[in-house]
Formats: C-alpha cells, structure tokens, sequence
C-alpha cells in the first residue's frame, strides 16, 4: 500500500505540483487582474489544504474558498433542533457520527444535552449503531444520518441491516444532502464570482463524473480531486490550466478511485431506501431535489416520523456570516464576529465549530496569517 | 457467604474493613516505613534544594490498556510532572477513589502495578487514602498522586529564559497514548494495534540534565498533546515556536489510526514524551544524550524559538506553513 | 466532508461480505457490500467502515508517472513568478 | 447558542477550554504567585523543620450542607490531618474531578468556599488538576487535596510516648458531620436541625501546642469517628484506652436524631474534631487552653491511658463497662 | 418531653435499681446453686443491654441470653437468598430496612448485590417506599417486608397506601414473623432452660399483655420491659421478685406504652392486609401459625407471586451456632467460629452482622469482657 | 427488634393523618394513622415513621414516682453480695 500511496504526499513532488501551479496562477491572474478564486466545495479538502499549509504557498496567487461541503455546516438550525429534541427524549439515545456532536442549534448542541443527561453515543459507522440497538432493545437508538452522497450508501444498508434483524428500536432521522443540486443553487447565484470548482472526490466515487455534466453549461472549469496534497494540487493545476485554455470541462483529476458513472452498486443501495425531496440548507434555504428522505418500503426507520417532537422556533445568531462563507461570498476572517465573539471554544456558528468547517479551519491553522511573514 | 472478593461501601468508611484494606493490600505493596506509620500525615526527609510539588488526577477507561494501567500512569503522571520542572521525584501520595464493586483482583493489579512504577522512578508511596462510592456514582477506579521532589540547586528552568534560536527537542514518537486510549474506548478494530508510551521520565531527563546543564524549559506532552503544549509555552514565554512537521517522529500505525479517524497526533495525548527547549549550541548535544536513553532511541529536534508573540507554526512537508492552536473540544473521530 | 482513506484488503469474508484492511500498519474490518466481490491484495476507498471504491493501482501508477516526468522537466518554467504588490491574502 | 454554562467534556481535554477554566476560574479565587505560574510542578519555600504531606479526597454527597460544602471540608480535611501531626500547614494542591454538566455556578461556589478555608487556616493552593468524566461516571464532583506543612523542631508527636495515666481531651461535641450528611443524604425531616463541624484545627491545635509542649499525639475524628479513632491509637500504641460516656461532648440533636436512626454517635464522622493525649498532669492545663478558643469552647477530659494491649473500654453512665471497637460497615439507619 | 423521659436514663436511679437487682440475684442465685438465666427476647434489647454495660454489672448473677427476637436474625436462608434473588432481576429496586443490608445468605447479600450492580434502597420507614414507587414508575419496586408485631402494622399500612394510589410498581415481599408463636416453640424445647423472659416492649405495645397469657401454663416469670436503661433494669427486677417469691406471671413493667389489649388499631390493619400462616425461622424451622402473608384482597402487591425467581438451595455455612444462639442454648462466646473465623468485617452468620444480632453485640461490647476487669 | 423513639406532637395536620413530633430536640414528621387522634403536647411512641402508641405520662409518672421511692429508701439491703467464687462470667 505505502508503496505507491506515499507519492500522493511526496513532498518532492508536492514542490514541483506547487512550482508549476504559481507559474500557471500567475499568468491567470495577470491576464484577470485578480487573484484566481477557486471554490473547494467539500469540506474535507478545506481541511486538507489547511493542514498542508497550501494558502501559504499559494495565497498571494489564488484565493481559495470553501464552499457548501461540510455537511454538518449545511445542517440547518431547525435540524439541530430536532435532533436535540430527540436527545432530550426519555428513553432515547442519539447515535451520531463525532462531527455533529458540538454542531449548536438555536440554544442548545447535542454536546450539551449529554452534559445535561442525554444520551449520545458517537458511532465511527453506522453498523455500529445498528449492533449497539440490537444489543439494548431497552431503548430508542436514533441514528442522525447526515452527510453527502458519500455516507448516505452506508446509512442506507444500515437501515436494510435493521429492517432484516426486525430491531424494532433503530430508527434513523434522515437529513443526508445531495451535491450538484448545491452546485446548481451556487451558480445561480449571481453575486457569486467563481472561476471554478475544486469537486468532491469521494461524493465523486458514488455519482460519478457524468454527473457533474450540467456544470458544462455554466463554462466553469472543475476538477474532481482526491485528498491528498498532491492530489489537491494535481486539482487545482487542472482547473488553471482549463482557465489559461480558455477550455473549461469537469476533469476527472482522482481517476484511481472515481470512475465516470460512479459506484452503481452504492447508487442502487441509495435508491432503494431513499427518495429525493427538497432539504433546507443553512445559509441557502430550501434547495429543490437536494436531500434524501426515507422510502416508503422503509418509513418505520423514520425518526421524524416515530416521535413526537416540541415544535422547534430556530434562532439564527445576529451577525454570522456562515450563510455567505458557505457560498463563498465571504472569507471568514471577513465576518465581523470571527476570533472575536466567535472562536472554537465559543462557537457562534457551525462554520467554526465542525473541524472542517471553513473558520474552524482558518481559526485553528490560518487566523495570524499575516503575522506569520517573517518566520515562513 | 463466600469471602469478599469485590470492594464494598464498607471498605470506605473508615472502619474495620478500610483498616482491613490498608493493611492487606496497600501496605503489602508499599513497604515505605513512613507509610507504614499510618499516621494522619507523613513526615518526610528533605535536604538540598528547592522542594517541587505536583498533582494528578487519573480517570483513565479502561482500567488496563497495551503499555500500561491505571497504576502505572498515576505513578508517571506525577513523576513525569516533577521531573519537567527539573526536580528529582522522590515521594508520591495516593488517593484511591473506588466504585463498589471493583474486583479486588482489579485493585491488587493495580497497586502492584504502582508498586513496579514507583520502583522502576525510584519514589516511595508515603501516604494515602481510600474512599468508595455508591454503584454508579464513579466509573470503577479513580487514582490522584501527589508528588513531592528537590529541584537541586544550580537547576534554574523557566519560561523566561527561553530566546530566539533556542532549539526543541523531543523524546520520541508522539501520540500513542492518546490513540490507544481512543481506540479502546470507541472499541476500534485496531485497539490492540497501538500501545500507550506511559513510561517514568525522570531518568531520561536526570541524564540530560546532567549533560546539558543548560537546558531551559520542559514539558511533558499529556492531554491536549505536542500542539498545546507548545501553544502554552509560546503564550506563557512571550515568544514564537516553529515546528517542523516531518522531523516529529510518529509511528506509522498512530498516523495510520490517526488518518481513519480524522484525528491529528500533534493533539493526542502522550504519557512517557516530553519537549525540551535548549540554547541553539546545545541541541545536537542534548539529542545525543537522549538517543542514548531507552526511552529516547527516536528523539529528535524539532523546532526552534523565535521572537514573536506567544504564536506556534507548523512548517509543514511540502514546505507550507500553519497556525497551531490549542486543542479546542475533546478529540473525536470523525468521518467528515 | 468526506473523509476516505485507502487500505489494502489483506483478508476477506466473502460469506459475510466483511474484508480486512491494512493501512499505515493498523489492520480494520470493513464492509464490503458496496464494491462486492474483493480479493486479497486488491485497494478499497473506505469510509464510516465501508468500502465506498475499489482503487485502480493502474490509474495511480500512470499518475505517478506523469508526475515524475513533471519532476524530471522540471525548470522548464526557471523563473517562477513571486507576488509581492498584489492585494493581501485571504 | 447560549454561553457556557455547565461542565462540558471538553473543560477537561487540556486544550483551551480548561485554560478557559484554570484561567477564568481558579486563578480568580486562588491568587498565589507559585499557582500562577502554571507549572507542571510547584516550587515551594520551605525551611525551619520536617516537612508533613497528607492527602485526602473528598467525595461527599450533596456537595453543600449545613455548616460547609465540599469545598470547605476539602481544605479543613487536610489541614487537619497535617495540624494533628503538629505539622503547620502552608500549602495544598487541589485536584477536582467534574461530572459532565456540572453548573459551572456551582463550581465557582465551591472554589469561592475553598479560598475562603484556605484564607482561614492560612494556606495557600500551588498546584492544580481538573479532570471531567462523562455523565453518570462520577457523582457530580469530588475534590482531591494534599497538603504540605511544616512539622517545627521540638514537636514530637507518636504512638510510643504515650503511658498509662495520660489523659485524653477532645475539643467539643461529637457526630454532627456523620449525622448532618447521613440525614440529608437520606431526606430524613430533620436534615435542617443538624449542621456540620466542618472547621480547620490549626489554629486551635497551634494554641495547644504552644501552651502545653507535653502533648503526645493527636488525631482528627474523620470517618470512623471517635471510638475507631481511640481504637486505632490503642492498637497503635498496644496500650487500653478508657473513655467515659458521660464525660463526651454530644449534642442533643445529634443525640436525639441518632437514636432515631439507631445509630452510635461515637461513631459518626466530624470534621472538626479532634482528640489529644497529654500527660497526666496537664490534663486541666490542657482543657483551659482548649475551651479558650472558640473552637474549642465545649472541649472536655474524655479518658485515659491504661497499660493494656490495644483495648478500648467505655464506661457507661450507669457504671457499666463495655468494650469499643472499629466501625464495621457503614452506619445505615436501623428500625430494629 | 424530656423532662420526664430523663428519669427513664437517670444514673441514679439506675444505681438504685442495679443494687436492688443485685441483692435479688444474689438471693434466687443462692438458692438455684447457679446464675439466674434470663432471655431478652428482643434484639432492641440486647443491643440495649451491651450498650449500657449491664453484662459488666450484673454477669457474675445472671446470664442473660438474646432470643429469637432479632428480625434479620432469624429471617431464613432461604429468604435472604429470595430478596438476593428480587435484587438480581432486571428493573427491579429492592427497598429495604437499613438492617437487612449486610444479612448474609447462602452465597450473598443485599451489600453485596448492590457492589454488583443492583438498585437496593434503605427507607427509613415503607412509607417512603410508596412515595420511592410513586416517583419512579419506570421501576419495580419490591419492599422487603421484615420485622415483627411492631413494623408489620406499619407496612400494611403502605400497602393500603400504594392500593389507593393505584400503584402498579410496587410490592412487598412479606416476611414478617410473630413473636408468641415462637416463645411458644422455645417453651416446648425441652433441652432450654430459662429461669424467664425480659418481653419485648414494642411488640407488646402492639398485641398488648394480654397476648402473653398462654407462658402463664408454663410458669415462667416474664416482665414487658421498655428501652431505656432503667426500664430493663426494672424488668430484670420484676422477674426475680416473682421467682423469689415464686409467683411468676406475666407482668407489664412497660405501662406507659402497652396496654392490656394492645393497639386495636393496628391489630385491625394488620388483620385487614395480611393472614397468618406458618413460617421458617432461621435455627428454629418452621414455627406454624409464625407468620403472615398477604390477604386475599392485597394479593396483588405479594412480591413473592409478581416475579418468578430461580429455585433457592440454601447452604447453611458450617460450624454456625446462630441457631442454638437464637433459642438461648449457647452464648455467642461458645460458639468455635466466635472472633476466629467469624467477626463483623467477613461474618459467617446473621447474628454477627445485625448490629442488634446476639453475636455483633458481643463481639462489639463484650468480646474481652475477661480481659476488662483490671481497668473497670 | 423495635426501635421506637418517644416524641412530643408539636403541630398536627388531622387531615392528613400527620403530625410533628419533637424529640431530644430534633422535629420530625410521623403518620398517627396506628394511633388515632392526637394533641399538641401528647407524647408518642415512633416506630418506621408511624406512631405505634401513645404514651401514658400518668403512668410514666407513676413509675419514676416509685423508683424516687426506691432512691429515698437506698441501704435497707446495707450487704450489697459480691460474687467471687461464681462460676465465669458469660
Ligand atoms: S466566524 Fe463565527 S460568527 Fe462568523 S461566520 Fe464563522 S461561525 Fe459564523
Ligand atoms: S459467631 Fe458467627 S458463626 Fe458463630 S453463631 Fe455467631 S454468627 Fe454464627
Ligand atoms: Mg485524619
Ligand atoms: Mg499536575
Ligand atoms: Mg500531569
Ligand atoms: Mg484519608
Ligand atoms: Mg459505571
Ligand atoms: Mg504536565
Ligand atoms: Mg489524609
Ligand atoms: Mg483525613
Ligand atoms: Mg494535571
Ligand atoms: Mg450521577
């Protein structure tokens, strides 16, 4: 494994991927006056490129947005409420993968209704929260599916891995999001001054290239990307690239692992439990067809459905900016609460609570970004 | 009725059992006379120089993990804390918080445990106490030490005397603790893949005091790991901390483990690792004298000191750099 | 928002549809359900402890090598252009 | 989202939340230079005898009480044990162990009482710990300190000086702390009536000492209360001790609530009690000096030292005599 | 209140009293050619008596021997292994006297139950174990029933209590014994030898002197004594008066509180909610007509009926004299496990670990009674 | 086998069947369902929170009345016997 793996995080050829990106950056950038803006849209990649300290290496020639990609930054409060209304439930344990543990809701955050007495219990899989329901039929174990087209394969089979044990008490409360529909709300967008998309590689592995082929229209240059640095780099080198050939197409830059139609099998296992519908996204409203609900075969596993929840009056804190940094609009050091008001140990919005959230991650590896000159 | 194999409320409360407990158990492991007194207080012999004194609390779970126990981490804990502040341990006190219903095989294990920590530091266990709750209100066993040592005169660390150039070194590969703990916790497939460093540090660090007499400030890196630890010396110091990211030794399973789980090992726990920050000319010597040392066989520089305002960077392997923080939040494993 | 990682499939349960990977030395079980058949030797893209993609070695190498003939070109751009009057970093 | 209000488990982590806490909480109310530091050990100044170290965790439930809370008791707890040593108490460490969820208003007034016990017996907190466990693994909070103290030359305090005829004082009425939590923690009608002792004997035990150099030994009556303390010192010494019930300072409310619950009051725990053996001739001497200090106003002769083998022996009101051993188990209330 | 109840505890009188009694004993002992051989039925007052020192006062005349009149003492095997067994089931709380806490059965104990896990409560009186049930209804609660005449008015009362409140959650395992029938089998044990009976105060305040006629037959001196020091010292007195006298009957030295026909309020509780029945007595076997059990109308909160437990076997622990103890034929000081294998901290039976059980009391205040004399 | 404890009702609540009791200077509620009515400046006997009795003070009185008696009439047994030769003590 290590054998071939290593490469994709050489730092031989991370220099070289660099040298050639600033030659390329720079006549792209000259010939637009501007610094080339390039919008990750997952969040896994905003964390990537953090750690590997590439705005550094890169900042002065391309601006680097984060996008709508964190799907715990994309939960709506009104779902963070629910969920902690399911928490607060007698008898109720709330299974979660570790992201959205400290996302806040209105008032509350699912870490805080476990230091309160809720139950919470972090999963790394959910086949894991199915062995734990099956193991304590005594309580309500509510799973919180959430994440792209990538995790939502494995919710899926979870919940068939359920319904063939006949649990009674697994249910899931459902709240997976789907990408190109965001993609789509983004660039109808006119404020939104993109020059092109640094695409999802694993949300890539289930859907598949073609998907992404409505983007052509838009005649933006995008590269699908995988996560190591060099791929990153590989990414961005592609879209430059497309920019200076004026010839912009969606690459397929992660070619090991994405394949042009996607994994059928994982697209199969998501059709069969899930049906699309409309989902509310923080900071964009309600997108049409960008969210997964349960199908009818499967409704029983359907959390909303199998309790009575208070209804939930969501507040938005004044003066976050996570709804324009989850479009790009704005970089988080231009929201006026960010390293003030906001900071990790005392996050206003999930943007700077999930750790691949965009101003977690400017917080934790970026924020003296200027004071840094003299030892970089 | 079969004979008490597990502890009882009753072995808490100060009566015949607690009487029973002490001199069955603890005092059979800890054969200090001064213990043995079992007086309200101990007296102690303390003579030429500073006296250091330190305190933790250990709450690990599980009780048992590869590379240590409870016993041995409470032992190396306080040790380790002393010997960072350049003082050599010499008495620990002990205090067992115990839920009812503990196996007392359990117990036993871990006082032996202590016994064989406190033998390989060279301390004496000089005082104690034992309480027990009720079933639920403690998760099975809780151990505080307290530490007492002589920093010797001539030893002078501290934040202030660090400057720019001053280069840092660590004992060996970070991490291990924190993602073992982890593993076992979460019950990850690969917990028995990884092994806690728990370990005594004061002789390590005794040679190289020895050696380097200039050395100027040490820290051992528990909670909040290698990142925090350098954030909080960098703040308390006044100045900048640079760190070279592929010069800090990892082993391949903690950075594997760390990567499946979404974790960063500069922020995973350490139980036998410590930085040392020496002046510039001493840093080829210091990591000499480590690498001679057991326990640090993959020592290496890492970083160094520069003027600034209390900022850590990472210079990372592709020649980037990035802003460490402190640890904010628990580390959790993450799939996003 | 989606963290992968690669690993080595170093043994399979076919009955159960459950593989064992290697990866930077720690050893994992997953699931395989949705890649299907596995064999020892053979890279999957795991995520939450399912394999979501097999990985092409082929596609990797031929990237490797591009990459290595960038690095052996290297200098054909000798004057790599710095910034220094453009507007401030983000 | 609302601020903070309560524990979380990441105050615990070592990252910026616990310096949030250390530096917003603790180092308000415990203001002394060597604390401030933030160390992984303290240096301490100490000089002019042997040093005493005694370590105690306090794990009582509910926190706060008539008469104290957990804070106080942690303080007055060690400083006790060092104080009966004849030990001058000067510095502690405190170790706190939270449960997740703990309001952080009740924390700080528990901090805000220790400050306030540690202002009283003129001790100083120079080192710390916080640990914070999952909900449901610890009842809410408990409180680890040990002390260090000073035992002044001259001071010569054991089980072997003491001789037959050596009279044997404690400084007021016993059982109020036993009975003051036994009746909250039970909910029983009364809880309000009693009150805890809770209070540091330095100051009083210092007097003594001063006034009356001949005294031989002392103990505080913690858990086990009077008759195991006595039985302890008897075993100890390998001498008999006899008490006179009449002569042993009870309240009426603690007498009253313990013969509801059919308890012993000479076996429920005080926190500010203590017993000292002097010799025959300054019984009386000894008793003045007591009673003079307002801990001490209700202080009385309780017995003596017999030649024996470890016995302790109380004479009943009636003249009777009965033999006295260790508590065994915990004190529940009774019906039969 | 305690201007007159003082008199009761008054050392004056105590030593007026001790002299009187000492000149009686001294007298009946002459003319027995032995000690006077008294049984204090009641455990209360055997704790009474070593509390008081009146075995260092009056041990050389009289012998005087605990009976059959510790509750937990004589609860069988075979039902501290049915409320072990209560214990061990799942969403079962045991509420409990604080006495039968560390009562050892065949191979546990509630203390050691509670170590494993189970909820054991300690109320103080059963009506708190109905408000406990009230408050909790997602739990069983199973009260222990144990005690005489005394506490069995008191626990029909909750069960009425918890009948009105419409409780579901809670129950009683009944176990509670009556006093008469068990003097009654002491009395035709033909190897005792009992020269008469100190009678328990509160039971009698319950069944009144009237209930005791029947020790008339064997003409035995027997006096209702009360707690307080110079009440047994008075008791003590009123039995040897009549055998010098030789006039025995059944006296009430105890007038304050029992009543020739007892509490007729309490009695028609009792007799509302349970029925007498036979029961087994720890050393004695099964005593008939010694025990109650549910009535027909309170069956449903029968603990006994509502669970179904495992067989018991109990196993008497050899070499344990509590039996012969219980029915005076030995001392605590005779049995050969005594303070050798057998003390409080690991108990073999249940007279060492009741702090009113015949061995406890002796261990505690009396186990040197020898050795004393030097200092006394 | 039957702690009681002696209290004097201080408050009734004859509604409720309740009433509070004082006692060696603590105050504790009880049932008076086992003994019926009761008034302020009664004394009664407490057993597991309930009165099982009251107390007769005329008799009480009686009984220390008597035992005063006693005391007056101290040394008309002037020989108080010692045992000595008797066999051991229990
Ligand atoms: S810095 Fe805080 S307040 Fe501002 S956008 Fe980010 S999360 Fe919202
Ligand atoms: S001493 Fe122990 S073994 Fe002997 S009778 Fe008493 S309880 Fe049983
Ligand atoms: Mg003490
Ligand atoms: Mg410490
Ligand atoms: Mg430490
Ligand atoms: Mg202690
Ligand atoms: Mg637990
Ligand atoms: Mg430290
Ligand atoms: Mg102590
Ligand atoms: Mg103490
Ligand atoms: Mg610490
Ligand atoms: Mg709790």
């Amino acid at each position: 494994m290590r054998e071939f793996l290593t490469k994709f995080r050489d730092p031989e050829i991370a220099r070289a991927l660099i040298k050639d990106v600033r030659h390329l950056a720079t006549r792209v950038a000259d010939r637009l006056g501007r610094r080339v803006v390039l919008m990750e849209v997952c969040g896994t990649h905003t964390v990537a490129i953090s750690r590997a300290g590439l705005r550094s290496l890169l900042g002065d020639l391309l601006d680097l947005r984060s996008g709508p990609g964190c799907p715990v930054c994309v939960t709506d409060y009104a779902d963070v409420d629910r969920m902690v209304a399911l928490a607060r439930l007698p008898g109720v344990t709330v299974g979660t993968f570790g992201d959205m543990v400290r996302v806040p809701g209105s008032d509350s955050s699912l870490e805080r209704e476990r230091a309160a007495g809720a139950d919470i219990r972090i999963f790394y899989s959910p086949a894991d929260a199915v062995a734990w329901a099956a193991a304590h039929p005594e309580r309500e174990l509510v799973f919180l599916g959430v994440g792209f087209e990538t995790t939502a394969p494995a919710v899926a089979l979870s919940i068939k891995e359920a319904g063939a044990r006949g649990l009674k008490n697994f249910s899931v409360y459902v709240n997976h999001k789907l990408v190109p529909p965001a993609l789509m709300a983004l660039l109808e967008d006119p404020e939104i001054k993109v020059d092109g998309f640094i695409l999802p590689g694993h949300v890539s592995a289930i859907i598949g290239r073609r998907a992404y082929s409505f983007l052509e229209a838009f005649r933006l240059p995008a590269a699908i990307t995988g996560f190591e640095t060099n791929d990153i780099l590989e990414g961005i080198r592609q879209i430059l690239k497309m920019m200076w050939g004026k010839e912009p197409r969606v690459v397929n830059g992660y070619t090991r692992v994405v394949r042009e139609e996607g994994n059928k099998i994982a697209q199969r296992e998501m059709a069969a439990v899930f049906r699309v519908g409309d989902a509310s996204w923080r900071g964009f409203g309600v997108i049409p067809g960008s969210g997964l609900t349960l199908a009818a075969p499967f409704a029983a596993f359907d959390a909303a459905a199998r309790f009575t929840l208070p209804p939930v009056v969501p507040r938005v804190p004044a003066g976050c900016a996570c709804g324009e940094i989850l479009k790009g609009k704005l970089t988080p050091k231009e929201c006026r609460l960010f390293a003030v008001a906001c900071n990790p140990t005392s996050p206003v919005g999930p943007c700077m609570v999930s750790s691949e959230g965009a101003c977690a991650a400017y917080y934790q590896f970026e924020r003296h970004y200027g004071e840094r000159a003299n030892h970089a | 009725m079969r004979k008490n194999d597990v502890v009882l409320l009753a072995h808490g409360d100060g009566g015949a059992l607690t009487h029973e407990l002490i001199t069955g158990l603890f005092l059979r492991y800890f054969p200090g006379r001064t213990l043995q007194s079992l007086t309200d207080a101990a007296a102690l012999e303390l003579s030429g120089g500073r006296v250091a004194v330190s305190t933790d609390s250990f709450v690990v779970s599980p009780l048992f993990f590869p590379g240590g126990d409870i016993g041995k981490l409470s032992v190396c804990g306080t040790v380790n804390d002393l010997a960072v502040v350049g003082a050599k341990p010499l008495y620990l006190t002990a205090s067992f918080l115990i839920e009812e219903g503990l196996p007392l095989a359990e117990l036993e294990r871990v006082v032996a445990s202590m016994a064989a920590a406190c033998a390989e530091a060279g301390v004496e266990i000089v005082a104690g106490d034992t309480k027990v709750v009720g079933r639920g209100n403690l998760d099975r066993l809780f151990i505080n030490t307290t530490g007492v040592g002589l920093i010797p005169d001539g030893v002078e660390l501290g934040y202030a005397r660090l400057a720019p150039g001053d280069q840092i070194l660590v004992n060996g590969p970070i991490g291990e603790h924190g993602m073992t703990i982890l593993a076992l916790r979460e019950g990850f497939g690969f917990a028995g893949q990884v092994a806690s460093d728990c370990a005594p540090l004061n002789g390590i660090i005794g040679e190289l005091l020895a050696a380097v007499p200039g050395v100027k400030l040490m820290r051992d890196l528990t909670r909040g790991g290698l990142a925090t630890a350098a954030k909080e010396i960098a703040l308390a110091a006044g100045c900048d901390i640079i760190l070279k990211e592929d010069a800090i030794p990892v082993r391949p399973e903690v950075k594997g483990a760390a990567e499946l789980l979404g974790l960063d090992p500069l922020y995973l726990a350490n139980e036998g690792k410590f930085m040392a920050v020496v002046p510039a000319a001493d840093g080829e010597k210091a990591l000499g004298v480590l690498r001679r040392h057991p326990l640090g066989q993959e020592a290496a520089l890492i970083g160094e000191v520069c003027s600034g305002r209390g900022n850590v960077y990472l210079k990372t392997a592709f020649g980037g750099t990035k802003f460490l923080d402190m640890l904010a939040g628990t580390p959790l494993p993450r799939i996003c | 928002m989606c963290l992968g990682i690669p690993g080595k499939i170093v043994a399979v349960s076919p009955e159960e549809h459950m593989a064992e990977i290697e990866t930077f030395g720690i050893r994992q079980r997953i699931s395989t359900l949705l890649v299907g058949e596995v064999a020892v030797g053979e890279y999957v893209m795991v995520h939450t402890g399912y394999a979501i993609e097999k990985v092409d070695v082929a596609e990797a190498l031929e990237r490797i090598r591009l990459w290595e003939e960038l690095l052996a070109h290297e200098g054909v751009f000798d004057e790599v252009p710095r910034s220094g009057d453009r507007p401030g970093t983000d």
